[in-house]
């Protein structure tokens, strides 16, 4: 679905990402690790529009990418990704509003009320039900994400981008939220890419792990240089069980210590 | 109690700016050195705040309209004296009216004016000329410093003002003076106020002060070169030139000698005079809310006192200019 | 004893304190005021508080002789409209302008430095040209305080619109809205609060400007009163109606901070 | 096409953004100056640049008559050495009350609600006042500029002072150090970009009391000047002087925020 | 050394922590865990003296405990701990110019010039001796907690209070701080109370786990009862290797679900 031919990303003289081929299947779960600074997410920019390739191009379905963000792409953040100034329930109905009528926002009676279901069903599933008439200051952290979750899903976007969702939350309520995603994933036949510093979760989520790193060094210029996709695994679904060999795993904790590591 | 150093205040207007001249070229110091004092002379731009000050004590005496001299001073307790009468004016305060060329023409319109000033006094003897009353006209307060620009909009139809406001509005395309202050000689008077009990315990203050003034009245009406000289430095100091100062001289009455002054104060109108004004003050509320009837405030005359006599609060006191007549300063 | 940083009062030392500087400051004038009346009791620059009792009691229940009005009521009336109208175009002009320049990046290139220049201009200078353009009646007032306080509202929206985090724009963006939509439902509401905020630290200039603007032409409102009795010193009402200023200011600020709290509890409540 | 919201101009294209408005407001000044001198070739109100040039070169290269001084240059000088005299006491002040107000909980019971209020009051409404108390000299022109704008910059910076976090007063205070050491080499160093940035929000505030306290009582500055020719509706000369106060105020506004961003690094890159 | 007397603590009327009873002996490295909002760190804050207790005492050496903070007691909190106007070295040498004069905070210049040979030395062994002169903004969140620590070293406090120090770290710089502050610990005989969400760094740090949570519950009024001590554990220094009974360790993540659980 997504093909990705020679990409290249540079600020100024700062080469930030080079040579980058890949292409992606509808449904692939694509978790992506590198340290810190390395460029997942200008990559992930990229996929959304927000940024353009300095080179190379990016083909959905053979055609190039819309350069702005528009509604086949979903995003989550780490943060802000919720209207502060909506109640939870508006949160999710903006979104159908913005969608059915991109200039005004505005929704008629009859539509409204419909939104309004479909709003009050995506909230059932991910569990927020009980907090429909909140404002996101009165949520907890992984509240707050399951409902930039439902917000990014009420469209249906054919790919989801998850730039490190969960790197706020603490361990157990992340742990809910691997449940949720993989379910929606599984239910709504997503492409999802997704950034982590959690090898763990990496690889307990996705179909396939990107690892980014430099495969050229110049000491005295490190910007001369850019970041690349070292490796590219395909994960076996029954996870965690058969991680591939021990070496490698210490080969990538090594290259991108210290911000990435086994949690714990 | 008797002291050395005073303070004297006044404001930029075309009979005071001599004030301005004395300072920067040492007339000032010269006269109060004779009398082995000092004398500290300062320019205040905004007329009614130099009378505020030396209302509350902040200054010795100050240059004043004998309107002002009795409503903000004299009705203020404090006991001033008309210590040089400079000027009177002579056309320098008029009404314009624009588009229309008689006073009877004011009738119903807004009159754009400083309120309870001489202007409101011009306005309201202009009025009484024509048989008409403050009532049949709106007055709508308008600060001197906006007069100008004010008058060049079309919502102002009607003002009165003072020089150099008055030529500068008059020289507007469209605009007739219909009424000025020349028609009322006399009545608006120009005056240097000192507080009288310095003066008492001070002559030599009084003294320094009228010698310093007609010196310079000397100079100024002298048609030669020097004479040029100083009114030229003049008419830069009030921000125009030699030409528009000069016409602004026209219009008032200066009193370049001791006995022209003399003639003016000695003079019974000057009593009735003050009359007019006294009760238009009064009628205005100007004379405070306990005053009850406009003769309440005493003024004292040469040739008598109006109003209350136990409460003399301003004296036109011929004294000095006396001394200054007869050379003996 | 405990560092003077970890002191804090109780309650009833804390009414004690807070009053202390004031009645200083009222004994202070009663003590001045006596001392300068025994001097010359006609004296007006610090009357007594009986001068401001009989005064007052005059022009807020006695018709005036000229015109019949209640002159208290009347000038507060008059000045408060004018007030009211010059802070809800300034607000709303700003709240356009900081809007559009704070957001669409076009608009801010061609009028943000506009913006800041025009900002920098002392308004009282340009008198004769807003007079000429806007005449002197009731107009010109209100243009005066919009002109004095629009650019610094303005400023502080643009501002603040540029805080709001570009993830928002980008999500909203995600789910399909043009920028109409954009500006009216995710800019607009959270600039809301921040807009009252902008306000109530605008409305010292503003009255600044009203009692300026009555200063030049006018025939009622707060500020003309003061003026006009400035021609005799009349103290006696100038500071009776300079704390009824203080306190209206008060109250309006007090009152617009109430509603922001009651209006937009999110804003408060930590925001995002 | 791009969403509006998307869309940004390019170097080249920003600029003539940027200079449009200002050509069209000149060509607006040029064509209504030559209206109205077409109409009274004497009208006062929009001079032409010709006019403009001429009195400028007078006042900029000429020894006045009267006081042999280049005027401009005079009242240029006189009119920053007030304000800079007036911004310099008026951020000192702010700075002493609104640290101890902001730190110690017992002085801000005392004179944070005296504070409020003085904040309120109108400054210009009390002037008779402030001048018997201050004389006419350069003091009274100071303090006007003082008492407009320290109470906004005293409660700037209490605000600043309370949003520093407790953390660092614990902190201090298990390092053993007691009340003035924290204040002086905890809070005072960390308010001191703070309080650059209230005197920048302060600025305009100070060049409209200046303006106001030369219009007063002065004889030179570039309120004065104004003042001065206001009565003959000299445009040619109040033009000019604006555009100069313009500049200046936006010359200084821009200096302080150099210094601030050279002096403080750690305050601009994300603070903590 | 410390004697806790049935330390009670409400806020208006409701009750945080009641019925504190124990003792703490030099050199003890105490651990604390409990649900959120359960009262940890208005514990450490009455040690601390920032919080006056309601009911009962707080003896130091059988003294009552000052009501302020001093320079006995030192203070690592989670964030804001440094002063950011302040260079690295200079966030250490103002530790000993506040001791050394208190009123000022000036030294003179020999002084200042043994404090700032005292403040390297402690640099260099939280291994920040290579960034002198940045400032906080310039260092990662790690560097920052071992700035923060260094300065509450420096005057050798008898009593360490940490609260959350790690949790806004990366887990593996957190394993880098771990092995900081237990040598520091050896080292300097520190009486140390830590507040933490992580309950295997919890068992990994401590000599003694201490666990709050309610005994007694009000289902109508929640706020009626506070939270009490309701574990304290010796640990067994030879960490980890013999947890205490999978049994108990269940237990505890039970009671104090969902926010501290074993990360990953
Ligand atoms: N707008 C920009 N202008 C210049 N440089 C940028 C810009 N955005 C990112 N960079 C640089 O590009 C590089 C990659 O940044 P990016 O945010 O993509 O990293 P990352 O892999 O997401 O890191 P992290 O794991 O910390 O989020 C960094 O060196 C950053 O400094
Ligand atoms: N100053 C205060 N006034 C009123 N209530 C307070 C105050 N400080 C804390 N509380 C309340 O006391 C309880 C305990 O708070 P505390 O911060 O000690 O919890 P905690 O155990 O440290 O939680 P966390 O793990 O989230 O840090 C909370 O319910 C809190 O709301
Ligand atoms: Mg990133
Ligand atoms: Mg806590």
């Amino acid at each position: 679905m997504l093909q990705i031919n020679n990409l290249w990303k540079s600020y100024g003289d700062q080469i930030v990402l080079e040579r980058i081929h890949t292409e992606v299947q509808a449904g692939d779960f694509v978790t992506m690790v590198g340290a810190s600074g390395c460029g997942k997410s200008t990559f992930l920019k990229m996929l959304l529009g927000t940024e353009v390739p300095s080179k190379g191009q990016i083909l959905l379905d053979g055609q190039p990418l819309a350069a702005e963000p528009d509604a086949d792409r979903g995003i989550v953040f780490q943060q802000y990704s919720v209207f502060p100034h909506l109640s939870v329930l508006d949160n999710v109905i903006i979104a159908c509003a913005f969608s059915q009528s991109p200039w005004t926002g505005w929704l008629g009676r009859t539509r409204k009320a419909a939104a309004r279901q479909a709003a009050e069903a995506m909230l059932d599933k991910v569990g927020l039900s009980h907090a429909l008439q909140r404002y996101p200051h009165e949520l907890s952290g992984g509240m707050k994400q399951r409902l930039a979750i439902a917000q990014a899903l009420m469209l249906k976007p054919r790919i989801l981008l998850l730039d490190e969702p969960f790197g706020a939350l603490d361990p157990g309520i992340r742990a809910d939220m691997h449940e949720l995603v993989l379910g929606l994933w599984r239910e709504h036949q997503l492409t999802v890419f997704m950034v982590t510093h959690d090898l763990k979760e990496a690889f307990y989520l996705g179909t396939r792990l990107w690892v980014f790193d430099k495969v050229r060094h110049d000491p005295q210029a490190p910007h001369r240089y850019g970041a690349s996709l070292t490796y590219d695994l395909d994960i076996n679904r029954k996870r965690g069980s058969d991680l591939q060999g021990a070496a490698l795993l210490k080969d990538i904790q090594a290259r991108t210590a210290p911000t990435v590591a086994l949690a714990g | 109690d008797t002291k050395k150093d005073f303070n004297v205040c006044w404001s930029i207007y075309v009979g005071w700016m001599p004030w301005g001249y004395m300072k920067d070229h040492g007339i000032i110091k010269k006269w109060a050195d004779k009398y082995g004092i000092s004398i500290d002379v300062t320019q205040i731009n905004d007329y009614v705040e130099s009378i505020n000050q030396y209302t509350a004590g902040g200054f010795d005496a100050c240059a004043m309209t004998n309107m002002d001299a009795l409503t903000i001073p004299a009705a203020g307790g404090v006991d001033s004296t008309a210590l040089i009468v400079g000027d009177f004016s002579n056309g320098n305060d008029g009404v314009v009216l624009k588009g229309k060329d008689k006073l009877t023409d004011i009738k119903g319109q807004n009159v754009n004016l400083v309120e309870l000033s001489v202007s409101h006094y011009l306005l309201a003897r202009a009025l009484e000329t024509v048989g008409m009353k403050e009532s049949d006209v709106t007055v709508v307060n308008t600060s001197d410093a906006d007069m100008v620009a004010a008058y060049s909009t079309p919502d102002v139809t009607a003002t009165v003002t003072w020089n150099p406001l008055l030529s500068t509005i008059t020289q507007m395309p469209d605009s007739h003076l219909v009424f000025d202050s020349s028609k009322i000689p006399g009545e608006i008077i120009d005056l240097m106020v000192a507080n009288t009990q310095t003066l008492k315990d001070n002559p030599d203050f009084g003294k320094a002060l009228v010698g310093a003034w007609y010196e310079t009245m000397a100079l100024m009406s002298d048609p030669g070169p020097d004479g040029q000289a100083a009114r030229e430095a003049m008419a830069t100091a009030s921000g125009t030139d030699l030409f528009g100062f000069e016409s602004q001289l026209e219009t008032t009455r200066m009193f370049y000698t001791p006995q022209a002054a003399l003639g003016l104060t000695r003079d019974a109108e000057l009593k009735a005079t003050m009359q007019h004004v006294a009760e238009f003050s009064y009628e205005h509320g100007l004379l405070g809310d306990g005053a009850p009837n406009a003769g309440f405030i005493g003024v004292e005359t040469p040739t008598g006192i109006y109003g209350s006599d136990s409460n003399v609060k301003l004296r036109f006191d011929p004294t000095y200019m006396q001394m200054a007549a007869d050379k003996q300063l | 004893m405990k560092r003077m940083i970890n002191l804090r009062p109780d309650r009833s030392w804390r009414m004690m304190l807070t009053l202390l500087p004031f009645a200083l400051l009222l004994l202070v004038y009663i003590l001045s005021s006596d001392a300068r009346l025994a001097l010359n009791p006609n004296d007006k620059l610090l009357p007594s508080f009986a001068q401001f009792a009989s005064t007052m009691q005059q022009m807020v229940f006695e018709p005036s002789k000229r015109t019949g009005e209640l002159l208290f009521w009347q000038d507060t009336f008059s000045s408060l409209q004018r007030l009211g109208l010059g802070i809800l175009i300034a607000a709303t002009l700003g709240l356009v302008i900081g809007l559009l320049t704070g957001a669409l990046p076009l608009v801010s290139a061609a009028f943000s430095p506009l913006l800041t220049v025009v900002s920098l201009i002392p308004p009282m200078a340009l008198l004769p040209i807003l007079f000429i353009v806007f005449g002197l009646g009731e107009l010109s007032k209100v243009v005066l305080i919009v002109i004095g306080i629009f650019p610094f509202i303005a400023r502080d929206i643009q501002k603040r619109a540029q805080e709001i985090p570009a993830e928002q724009l980008v999500k909203s963006q995600t789910l399909g809205a043009a920028t109409p939509a954009i500006l009216l439902r995710v800019l607009l509401p959270q600039l809301m609060p921040r807009l009252i905020d902008a306000v109530r630290l605008s409305l010292g200039a503003g009255w600044l400007f009203l009692i300026a603007a009555e200063a030049i032409a006018s025939t009622d409102g707060l500020g003309y009163r003061i003026f006009l009795v400035r021609r005799y010193l009349s103290m006696d009402v100038i500071l009776p109606y300079v704390a009824w200023i203080t306190l209206l200011a008060f109250l309006v600020d007090w009152l617009l901070a109430w509603a922001n709290r009651r209006l937009y509890p999110w804003y408060h409540q930590g925001g995002l």
